[in-house]
Order: structure tokens, then C-alpha cells, then sequence
């Protein structure tokens, strides 16, 4: 037991750092460290330029473009991109999709789909949640019937994130409405989202933004050589995807930005000629925050070298810590920014609004986000399994209870 | 002691409650109508502060808890804060007789839309830091600066503008407050939306000349006033806030008894039902401590007062926040749309969480002044 | 609505108050305010003071011995008494079997039992829980069996405070184990404790102090006319109990006074040369407390209002607010006070150690009874229904989930 | 970076797990036996941290954590942190050459059980707070004063003893450490239970005569080497706690699969299993931050090491309070009973948690030191 990185990956993280500062687009970075989420050309742009240095899928197994790198290397990899802070890798394609056809998927579909999920040369979006399933997505509706080489399929998917970008979407569809247990006759689909019978409904947020969509399908055609895995079985594929999420959603990386930002800002803003940092009060609530924090990574490391040890495609049921107590960091650290903003937190902006506009003189950058990123931010406990659902997990699949 | 409303306070309650009642159509739109704002005047809620000298209905603090209790309740967008609390506040206990008269009078009337523009870009909470310049001139004074967040400051037709006629920033002494016409000459403002879409205003005044009697209150003294009219609009919002949680609290239990998951309402889950609890308890709480700022927002000590009324801002700009985030998140999805109404009622919920300063900062102010009075009695 | 005491309240508090500085003995009143339970002997004096004043059940009807005060005026009374602090009349006479006596008993049961309690000549002991009926009381099993004139009870009881210096435990007993719902088949009863057959065993508790026992029933005697109502309708005397003890546990006069003392306290102790109360972080942690408790007198005052304007007897579930955040703020003082007595605060004692004895010189008083007392309090959010089963009544009963 | 226990710290923790494991009868009996210091001897336990060229085993910290961690789960009441780790460190870090060998060697073979008497009546949680007076003689010292709260101090063979020799209370120079035969004329020691039930003892020093060679460390900067000792004991402790939450976690989660109400296993109500799943990640998180202590207590570094210890302190006693409190509230009255084990665990608990300073003491530490370091990597 060594729980110091080795000069090895001390040097790693100094490559890695220096490649993201000599090959980000400034105007991107400077965007993402104002608070405003990178656009679909910004990801796009970034992705590509990962992927020509072969880090676009970093966790992928070497012989489908993955780096080959131990789960530290790809641990500081992640952090690094994340605190620069970088467009990571479209998660829709590197982190959900792609490992599933990896591990479900034919010969056929990985040649197919993972090239372009690398160069997102293809838009992924999910479909999985329904208006009437959320947290029990096993309830799901939407269905797909065999009608010879194709499926026919009919239903709506919502809370779908940046839908209107997509080239494609993943769906759990239901293929046996008999089965008996709901799990069981539900089946997991690629489908073209240039399909006719298509269509999408932005859903705008509180925060005045469009991220998520409706997603209707009315009598849409799949060719079969679309379903990843076995026919009724794409509850598997989903509970796998499902556990990596989880990982993927603690974001310590860029929560650690997001904290070493609002330090700084605290220092900053003055109250009767006093930097807020100076308060007691509130500089304890930053160092709880950053204990929080550290403790957080810590189990992430454990985490993931689990993982490593019991192998992988076996989803660590601690994984839900992460996403538990990950989300819940996100979410105070934008309450404490809104907190810093003081009274001009109240003029807000829509988190899709450009940034650096005219609005500049009215208050800073920073403090218009900080209430529409607050509002935002508020999904995070939602998605992914809602918090309780991690908890159900948690004690029913750690504590037997 | 009595809890008990008058028969003229039910009254009131019913009246302005079916008034304000939500609906669905208000939640999307954040924009308010003089339509109904002549609604309020017919009512007599736009007197209902004011002497019976001044034409007002002499009523007090309870009255006004009913009444923005019920405009919480119905997110009520129209500027009865800033116009008949804040600036009628500045109006009765600033103006002089013929003045305030005519003041309340327009007021009452619905005719006159007024705001208080007091904060600045560097002040943050800290009610003493004002910066803008009041020159002192044979006529009257120039005000030069910029004020910002002004609730419904785009549309106001009068002004109170606190101004700096001497000393330092951050010093108590020589803040002097100006009535003036948002039409003068050197008045330009900036219209945006608040975070929960209320409308405000940074507004700027460039040399603009006001009289000798545009001074409200004493010259270089203004800041007591201020703080007793900021003290009696926190109370007010408190009240508010209290409407604003409880139909948080009444739309997450009725969702949570509707929505159905994993074959039964979600409801039925222990672990939601005591998040609702939670809940309720929070709100019970909130809505005790609205009690309490209404009560001691006219305690004749000024520092009994402001502690009093800053615990209030504490337990409110808590609870609020515990209530609205629960709010969503037993929601879900559907409690992230705009869509949707609960949105509005969290938006709003945050940003009264805001005004005035948050929760923090109001806990210091009690800890500073030593706490609460702990003794029986 | 005004919200504020009237002279003539004010004048009613000084009264209660001059009565209780001019009556009770000052040894009682030291060992209290240094943080000791009053003993048996003590409670009983002051309570026949009271009585003597007509004080020691004002809660009562008139006819009863009760003094008639309004709501308002019976708030003052309690509180003043818990904020002196002076002992309060034993509540499982006064507040608990009392009550149920006179709601519920029969005349004779209400002459020959009610002075008795009022004066404290009957100590009173409370017959609920058993070991595998703690939250769910109406699984109990003690059982009473008709057998002429008599009752014959077998069974256990447990958690039972001060039985040992007991002369009347009130029990609640099945006497219908046929009864379709649990509910239907309990009985109340009032038993004698010399009575033969009835048993004691003493459970010490972690803080080192003996207030708890088993009580054991072996073939006990109780002749039918210590019935309270009707036989296997019990369960109302207990619902009408417990309700009643949820709002005598949220102690919010005693809270008062533990508060102020720790406020006190704070300035003395010093840390590096500075008096802890001057620590921000600890002394916004008092402002929250004090915040808090006015918070819920205000919503005490509101419940009780509420009560008396809805009629006697109708036992309000918004109770179980007081009686949840009563008793979590209770905790959070001892929490404060453990933490204010720094490393000394490890000088444990024993709750029941005589006040002021010898080893002062090593950490003085209030010290060494912060960690036991911190121990002791967990007990509150346990009994009188745990905060859990308060969380169940309010979404249950006034959340309508 | 490495998480895994090499084969030889595996077998440590093994073989100490079975030595340490809880039994029903030692939760009821506090008191320590020589003779199981002796079983650690023979395991080589007490030689654990010294030099090989001491005649110790010359491992470190993670080895440490292995043996506190199942010292805690066992709720073991020998010295182990007191002589090992604290005196062992100051032996360690504070004696030269024959002393140190001789003074390790008597710890290692169980002969000598050691503490540390440091805390003043009237010093809190401040580590250069001494007052205990140390006058330079001829000869050497003479020690006069009173140190308190001494854990282990009731049997303990040798005491080190913080005392002044010049400055003043509160000044970090002019502390300087002595080793003191607990036998010396002049000694008195005033046994108690500590809250938690551990032994401790006040311990009076009238006019006790040292020699110049009693001094451990440079006289007068002894304050660094107890802030450095200290930091590996609180490490040390972390470990410990670890143990016991574990501990409180298992016993809680198995009282809930099979204590039954309303007919069936109480864990079976999801409020319950929620909060047992808080409990779970509270561990998680502590458990994290014991290993950064541990990993931490030995930089080179004296503010970075400071400063990582004192944030898994935070941790600890936050955590462990939660963790306690809960499962005593889950157990519900069994759980506030000295019959059933859970309420020794929940003391231990409460003791480490003020034992070194509470959860706020070290995060004012953390703040004042400007926070962790957010840096990555």
C-alpha cells in the first residue's frame, strides 16, 4: 500500500496537462472557466483533437483504440481534462454507448459505430427514461415489434440531453410485452435519428436552457443488425451501463475546478471592505467543502482499484457512493457561488446565452451564472438513478437489507 | 397573546387569496399587469398600510402578512414589495404632511409604481455601503452614480434613491435619501429579468438635479430610516416566502400521491414520506418565524427589532431553500421544466432567499448583537 | 392576532416566578443548575409546594384540582418552571395517567386516585413498552387475564423510568388475544406495585445512571376496578396519552435554560487567551440554536392555540413537530456544551453522583457531567414514539401519504 | 499509487484481528490486562515502529493503521496508542542513540508502558498552551505543576511531561519535553475513568527533580516534535475509528435484519435502509481519510502534514458522531444500555472524537492554513 502517485504518473500528469494547454482552443477554455457549458462545436473540435492522439477513449480495451493505461493513468487523465477545465469525450458515445456494444455488440457493430463514436463523427443521445418511467425504468412502454429484417418501433422517451444534436440514440424498447418479470422483455436498439417518424420537443429547463428533449417515435424502422445483444436481454447491457455512469457522474475533477474557481472568486468580492474569503463562517464552509472533497477521491481510488482487482464488467456497488456523495458536492458548490454573488446573483441569464455578451457592465460573468448553473445543477442528484435509488442500492446491495 | 385573525383579517385573507389564486397560465408569465394592480387598488390593498389621515386604511403588519402570504401562495408578480412595503414604508415614515399625503394618496390609488434603488455593484449586503454621490448645491443636489438590482425598477415612476452627501463609503453617518422621478433628465435605466424572472433594473443617474425637497427624512441620516423600512420588507417577504413554501409543500404531496413508480404511488416509500415531513416541519417552523418578524418588525428598539427580524431571514432563507430543492428533487425531471409551475415557486423562492441578504448573512448580524433574547417572556 | 404577552401575562410570569424563587429549595436549585437530575426526594417536595399553591396540576379541569388558567397562562407556568429550573410535578401522574383518569375513569377511580397524584403521595411508573413492542406498541404481549373480581397479569414491561421508587405502574395489557386488529384487544390498567408477583430489574444505562427497568408481572392480582374504560379499548387511553406526551417532551423552557447556561459558559472558557464564544463558528452554532427554539416556541404557542380553539381532547399530529424538533434540540445542546468543555469534558461521571462532590478539582462540575449527559440525552428521540415514528404520524395523519 | 496490502501487512492484520476480536465480555470491562500486552509483545505489536537497529520492526504508519483499525473494532483498552504510537513516537523522533535503543527496547518486550502527560486544565485543544514550570538548575529541572486528563496515566511506568521552561503560557518557544520515572518523589496521580472508560488520571508534579538527561529533545523547542508526534497519533487514532465505526455499522445493520416490528424486520422500512445506506457512506468517507492520515502523518512537510491531519480529524469526528448517534437511535433503548456492547463503541467514539481536538477545533486548523490543497495531483 503506497498512496502516493509515483514519479511515473507524477510525469504522466504533467504530459497530460501540457497537452490539453498547447491544443485546447483558447476561446473554448476561456468559456468553459467562465461557467458556461461548452457547444456542440466546441466538443466536437476537442474530441477530435483527443482522438488524433489516440485519448478520445482512454478506457476502451487497447485492441478497439483504448490507451492500454492502468486505472491510475486513466484516473489522472479524467481529472486532468476535467480541472482544466476541458470538453470531455461526449459521454453519450465514449462512456455509455460504446462500452456497451463493446462488451454486448457484434463484430459488425464495433467495426460499424466505434471508429465514429471516437472521432464523434456520430452524435449519440439516450433513450432510456419515459414520462411514466424514471426511477423504475423497468416500467418502461415504449416497444418495438419484429416485422421481418426490422423492428417497428413506437413510443416517446423524454429527459433526452442534447437530442437535437443527435445522429443517433440508444433506446430500451420493450420486445416482449408477455414476459414476466417487467426486466425481461426489454431489448436494447441503436436507432438513426434521420429515421422517418422521428421527432423531438425541447424541453426547456428552469435555468432557461435547452439541454433535454422529447424524443417520439411513431412507427420508426430498425433494421435488427441494430439490437446490441440478445433479444429481450437489454436489461443487461443497461444495468452495465448504468454502473458506469455512476463513476462517471461523481466529477471530482471538475468540481475540484469549480472549488479552486469560487476560492478565488471569494477572495475577490468585498463585503464593508472585507473579502468575503476572511469571513470564518464562510471560509470554513470552503474547507469543509474541499474535505469533502478529498475524501471523495480517496474512495474513488479505492473504487477503481477494486475494480481493477475483481475485474472488470463486475459494477462495484460502492459506485453509488461516488455518485451520491459526487452530485451532492456539485450541487453545494454552486450554492456557495450564488451565496458569493452576493445581491447581483439575482441578475440572471440563460446558461445558453453567449458568453462574454453586453450584460458585462450589470454584474460579471460569474455572478449572472451563478443562479441559472444553481437551478441547473439541481438535475444531477435526479439523472443517473436518482440519489434515493443509489440508496436503495446502497443498502440493499452492500447492507442486504 | 391570540393567534386569532379578526373577522376583518379573514376577510381580507379570503379576498386577496382568491385574488391571487395560482394558475397554471401565470407560472409562464413573469410579467404582471396594471390591470391588476387597479384590481389591488380597488381592494384597498394599496392603502392598507397608510394613515386613515393619509387616506390609507391604518392597518398593519398582520394585514400585510395576510396579504403577501397570499401573493406568495399565488406568485404574484406585481410590485406591492417595492411599492407599497418598501416605498410606502420610506413614504410614512420619511415624508412630511403634505408630501406624504399626496404620496400615499397616489400610491393607494395605483397610479404611482414606486421602487427603493439602493443597492450597488460593490456593496453586496451591507446596507451602510452607498456610493452614490448626493452634491449639495444652492437648489437643491446632483446625484451621480448607479444603482443595480432594483426590483421592478423599469417600470417605476418614482425613485427612492439613497445617495452619499458626506463621509466615506461604509461610514453610517451622511447617507441621504432622494425621491425621484424616473423621468428626470440624467436618469437612464437598463431593464433585465431577475433570476426568477420578476423584472429589474440597473439604473443610473448622471447628474441628475433634484430639489431641496426632494430629501426624504433627515439629510445625512437616512440610514436608521432605511433599515427600519428594510426591516419591515423583510418581514413582509418572510410572509411571502411562507406562501411560496406552503405551495411547494402542497404540490409535492399531492405529486407525490399521484405519481406512480414501481407499481404504486411514490408516496407510499417511507423515505419520501419523510422527506415530507421534513418538509412540513420546515414550513411549520418558517411560518413561525414570519410570526415573529411581524410582531417585532415595529418593536420600538431598533436593535430588538433587526435581530428579531434577522432570524427570521435565517430560518426562511433556510428552510426556503431545504424546501424548494426537496420540492424538485421529489419531483424529478418534471420539477426542472419551465413547464411546469413548481419552477417558478423555487425561482422565486431562491431569490427571496436573496434579497435583503442571505441566510449567513443574517445569522452573523444575530450573532454579532449578542443572539436572541433568551429569556421567558 | 397580537402576538405579544399582555401586562396582565407578564404580570402572571413574575408572579410564577417570585413563587418559585420565594418556595424552592435552594439545594434542589444548585444540583439542577449544575446539570443534575433532581432526586426522588426532591421532586416530591417541591411538588406538594406546588400543591399546596393549587400549582401541582394546572392542567387539569377546575373541578379536579386544576386552576382554570388559559392556554397562554399554563404555557407561562411550565415554562417558568422548566427555565427556573425548578422540577416539574412528575409528569407520568400529572401529564400522563392523570389525564387518561380523568378522561376515561370511573368516579371512584378519580377520588381515590387523582389527590394521590396531585400530591405526589403515589409515584407513578409507565407500563407501555415491552422488549419486542418499542415502536410498534401495539404488538405487546403482557397479558391480563379475568379471573373473578381480579385481573391476572403475566408478562413484561421494559424501559420503565424510576420503577424503582414506584408505588403505581399504569399498564397497557392484552386481554383479548382473539381480537381481529392488535389494537382491539388491550386493556388499561392501573397496578399496584407491592403487589405480589410484581418484579424489578434495573437497566443501567451507558451515561452510568439508574433510571430504567424491567418490570416483571408473574400471576399479578389487580382487582377489575383499577380498569381504566372500557375493557380491550385501552388503545384510546394510550392514544390520548401519548399524544399529550408529545407535547410535554418538547421542553422547550428547559431548552431555554440549558442554553443559557451554555451561552454563559462559553465566555468563560478560554482557548489560546480567547473566550470560545468569541469563535464565530461556535457562536453562529448558539445563534442557530437560539433561532431555532424561537422558531418552535412560537410554533408551540400556535399548537396550543390551535388545541384550545378545536376542543380538548383532540389530540393535534402537528404535535409531533414539537415533540421531534424539541427533542433534537435538547441533543444539539449537549452536543454544544460536550464540545465546550474541550479535553476535561473526557472527565466522565455518573449521572447519579451526588452534586458538588470531591472531584472537583479536577474539572469542575458541568465538565464531567457533559459527556454523560450527552450520553443520557440520546434517549429522547427514542422514547415517548421515536422521531421516526413522528416522521411517520405527520406524513400519515397530516400529509395524508 | 498502490491500495493493495502486501502479503506480509496482510497477515498482520490477520493475526491481530484475531487477537483483537470483539467479545461480548470486553465491552463490559473496561480495564486492560498486562497480559495481553504481553501476547502483543510476543507478536511484536509494541516493536511495530522502531528501528530495526532499535531492535523495532521498522514499519510504518500503514502498519499502524492496520493494527488501530482492528484495535478499534475490537474495542481494545490496552496502551497501544499512549506507549506505542505517542511515547513511542517521542522516543522515536526526540531521543539520541543508547537512550532511544534502551527506551524502545523496554516498549517493544512490553515491560514499560509509557504516556504522555500534556494537557493543562485551562488549555483546550492548544498545543503550545503549557504552563507546568520547568526550573533549570545546577543539576538539571525542577518540574512544578499539573497536567490532567492523562490517558493511561493511572498505570503508566513513565510519563512524558510538556512543561515551560521559559516564555510565556501560549508561546510556541520554550516548551521543552522530560522523561519522567512516574515513580519520582513527588508524583501523585489521581486515577479516574475517562467518559468513555478508558483509565486516565490527573497527574500533580510537586517540585519533581529531573535530571539535565531528562530532557528529550532541544530544550525549550519541544513543540515541534509534539506537533509532529502528536499528528502520528491522530493519524493513529483515525485508524481506530475506522474500527469502531465499522463496528457500530455491522452491529446496526444486523440488529435491523433481525429486530422485528409491525411484523416484520424493521430493516425492511425504507426510511431505515436510507439511513443505514448515510451510515455506510460516512464510513466510506472516513475511511478514505484515515488512509490520506495515515499516508500524510509522515510528510516531510510539518504545515502540509498539519493541515491533511487535522482535515481527516474533521472527518472522523463528524462521521463518527453521525454514525454513533444513529446507531444508537436505530437500536433505539438496547442501544443506551451498558447489557449491550453497541454503548462502549458509542463512548469509545465520543472520547476520539474530543481526544486531540473535536471536528471544529480541526477545521478552523484547516482553515486558518488556507484549506487543502485543491491542486491536482
Amino acid at each position: 500500500m503506497d498512496l502516493r502517485f509515483t514519479p511515473e504518473e507524477q510525469n504522466f500528469r504533467q504530459e497530460v496537462r501540457s497537452f490539453i494547454a498547447g491544443n485546447l482552443d483558447k476561446e473554448t477554455h476561456a468559456s468553459m472557466l467562465a461557467g458556461h457549458r461548452p457547444s456542440k462545436e466546441q466538443i466536437v473540435a476537442w474530441q477530435r483533437v483527443l482522438n488524433k492522439k489516440g485519448w478520445a477513449t482512454v478506457d476502451w480495451p487497447a485492441e478497439f483504440g483504448g490507451t492500454g493505461w492502468n486505472i491510475i493513468k486513466r484516473h489522472i487523465f479524467r481529472e486532468e481534462v476535467q480541472a482544466y477545465p476541458a470538453p470531455e469525450p461526449l459521454a453519450f458515445g465514449v462512456y455509455m454507448v460504446g462500452p456497451v456494444i463493446i462488451t454486448f455488440g457484434t463484430e459488425d457493430q464495433k467495426r460499424k459505430f466505434l471508429p465514429r463514436i471516437a472521432n464523434l463523427d456520430d452524435w449519440w443521445c439516450q433513450g432510456f427514461s419515459e414520462p411514466g418511467s424514471g426511477s423504475d425504468l423497468a416500467s418502461l412502454k415504449a416497444a418495438a415489434r419484429r416485422d421481418g429484417d426490422h423492428y417497428i418501433v413506437n413510443g416517446q422517451k423524454t429527459w433526452t440531453t442534447y437530442a437535437q444534436y443527435a445522429d443517433w440514440i440508444f433506446c430500451l424498447v420493450r420486445t416482449d410485452p408477455q414476459a414476466s418479470k417487467p426486466q425481461e422483455g426489454i431489448s436494447f436498439l441503436l436507432i438513426d435519428m434521420k429515421s422517418p417518424g422521428v421527432s423531438l420537443r425541447p424541453i426547456v429547463t428552469v435555468d432557461g436552457g435547452r439541454e433535454i428533449n422529447e424524443v417520439f417515435f411513431d412507427e420508426v424502422k430498425v433494421p435488427v443488425d441494430n439490437l446490441v445483444g440478445v433479444e429481450n436481454r437489454g436489461w443487461d447491457c443497461a444495468k452495465f451501463l448504468l454502473s458506469n455512469e455512476r463513476v462517471n457522474t461523481a466529477r471530482i475533477g471538475a468540481t475540484k475546478e469549480r472549488l479552486r474557481r469560487l476560492k478565488k472568486l471569494a477572495a475577490e468580492v468585498q463585503e464593508s471592505g472585507r473579502p468575503l474569503i476572511e469571513d470564518q463562517s464562510f471560509a470554513e464552509k470552503l474547507a469543509d467543502l474541499e474535505i469533502e472533497l478529498k475524501a471523495l477521491e480517496i474512495t474513488q481510488l479505492r473504487v477503481l482499484a477494486n475494480e481493477h482487482k475483481n475485474g472488470k464488467g463486475k459494477p462495484d456497488p460502492a459506485s453509488s457512493v461516488l455518485k451520491l456523495r459526487g452530485t451532492e458536492l456539485q450541487q453545494r458548490i454552486t450554492e456557495l457561488t450564488l451565496q458569493a454573488a452576493g445581491p447581483h446573483g439575482l441578475v440572471g441569464e440563460n446558461l445558453d446565452a453567449p458568453p462574454g455578451h453586453n450584460e458585462d457592465e450589470i454584474a460579471p460573468e460569474w455572478m449572472r451564472l451563478a443562479a441559472p448553473t444553481y437551478f441547473n445543477t439541481r438535475k444531477v442528484t435526479i439523472y443517473g438513478g436518482s440519489n434515493e435509488i443509489q440508496r436503495n442500492i446502497i443498502a440493499k446491495q452492500i447492507l442486504g437489507l | 397573546m391570540d393567534f386569532d385573525l379578526s373577522d376583518e383579517q379573514r376577510l381580507l385573507r379570503d379576498n386577496v387569496e382568491r385574488l391571487a389564486a395560482p394558475t397554471e397560465a401565470k407560472a409562464d408569465s413573469p410579467a404582471w399587469s396594471r390591470e391588476r394592480w387597479k384590481q389591488f387598488a380597488e381592494l384597498g390593498l394599496l392603502a392598507l398600510p397608510f394613515a386613515e389621515e393619509d387616506g390609507g386604511l391604518g392597518w398593519g403588519p398582520v394585514e400585510t402578512m395576510i396579504v403577501m402570504e397570499a401573493f406568495g401562495k399565488g406568485l404574484v408578480r406585481e410590485p406591492y414589495l417595492s411599492t407599497v412595503v418598501i416605498a410606502g414604508g420610506l413614504i410614512r415614515h420619511g415624508c412630511n404632511g403634505a408630501a406624504r399625503k399626496e404620496l400615499a394618496g397616489r400610491v393607494a390609488s395605483g397610479d404611482l409604481v414606486a421602487t427603493f434603488a439602493h443597492v450597488e455593484r460593490e456593496a453586496r449586503h451591507a446596507l451602510a455601503d452607498v456610493a452614490l454621490s448626493a452634491r449639495k448645491t444652492n437648489e437643491g443636489f446632483v446625484l451621480d452614480g448607479v444603482k443595480s438590482v432594483v426590483p421592478h425598477g423599469d417600470r417605476a415612476d418614482l425613485l427612492f434613491v439613497s445617495a452619499r452627501s458626506t463621509g466615506e463609503r461604509h461610514e453610517r453617518e451622511g447617507i441621504s435619501l432622494f425621491c425621484v422621478d424616473a423621468a428626470a433628465k440624467g436618469v437612464t435605466r437598463r431593464a433585465y429579468g431577475l433570476a426568477d424572472g420578476t423584472p429589474g433594473a440597473e439604473i443610473r443617474l448622471d447628474n441628475v438635479v433634484v430639489p431641496a425637497g426632494a430629501v426624504v427624512g433627515e439629510p445625512g441620516r437616512a440610514l436608521p430610516l432605511i433599515e427600519r423600512v428594510t426591516d419591515e420588507a423583510i418581514a413582509a417577504l418572510c410572509a411571502e416566502a411562507v406562501g411560496v413554501m406552503n405551495e411547494m409543500c402542497d404540490m409535492t404531496v399531492s405529486y407525490l400521491k399521484t405519481r406512480k413508480q414501481f407499481g404504486r404511488p411514490i408516496g407510499a416509500f417511507q423515505a419520501l414520506q419523510h422527506r415530507a415531513a421534513d418538509m412540513f416541519i420546515a414550513l411549520e417552523q418558517a411560518r413561525s418565524m414570519a410570526v415573529y418578524a411581524t410582531m417585532m418588525a415595529t418593536d420600538p428598539d431598533p436593535a430588538q427589532r433587526s435581530t428579531a427580524v434577522s432570524a427570521a431571514k435565517v430560518t426562511i432563507g433556510r428552510n426556503g431553500r431545504f424546501i424548494g430543492e426537496q420540492a424538485v428533487q421529489l419531483h424529478g425531471g418534471i420539477g426542472m421544466t419551465m413547464e411546469y409551475r413548481l419552477g417558478a415557486y423555487f425561482k422565486r423562492m431562491t431569490a427571496i432567499g436573496m434579497l435583503f441578504g442571505d441566510a449567513d448573512h443574517h445569522l452573523r448580524k444575530v450573532t454579532k448583537a449578542g443572539g436572541l433574547e433568551l429569556k421567558t417572556g
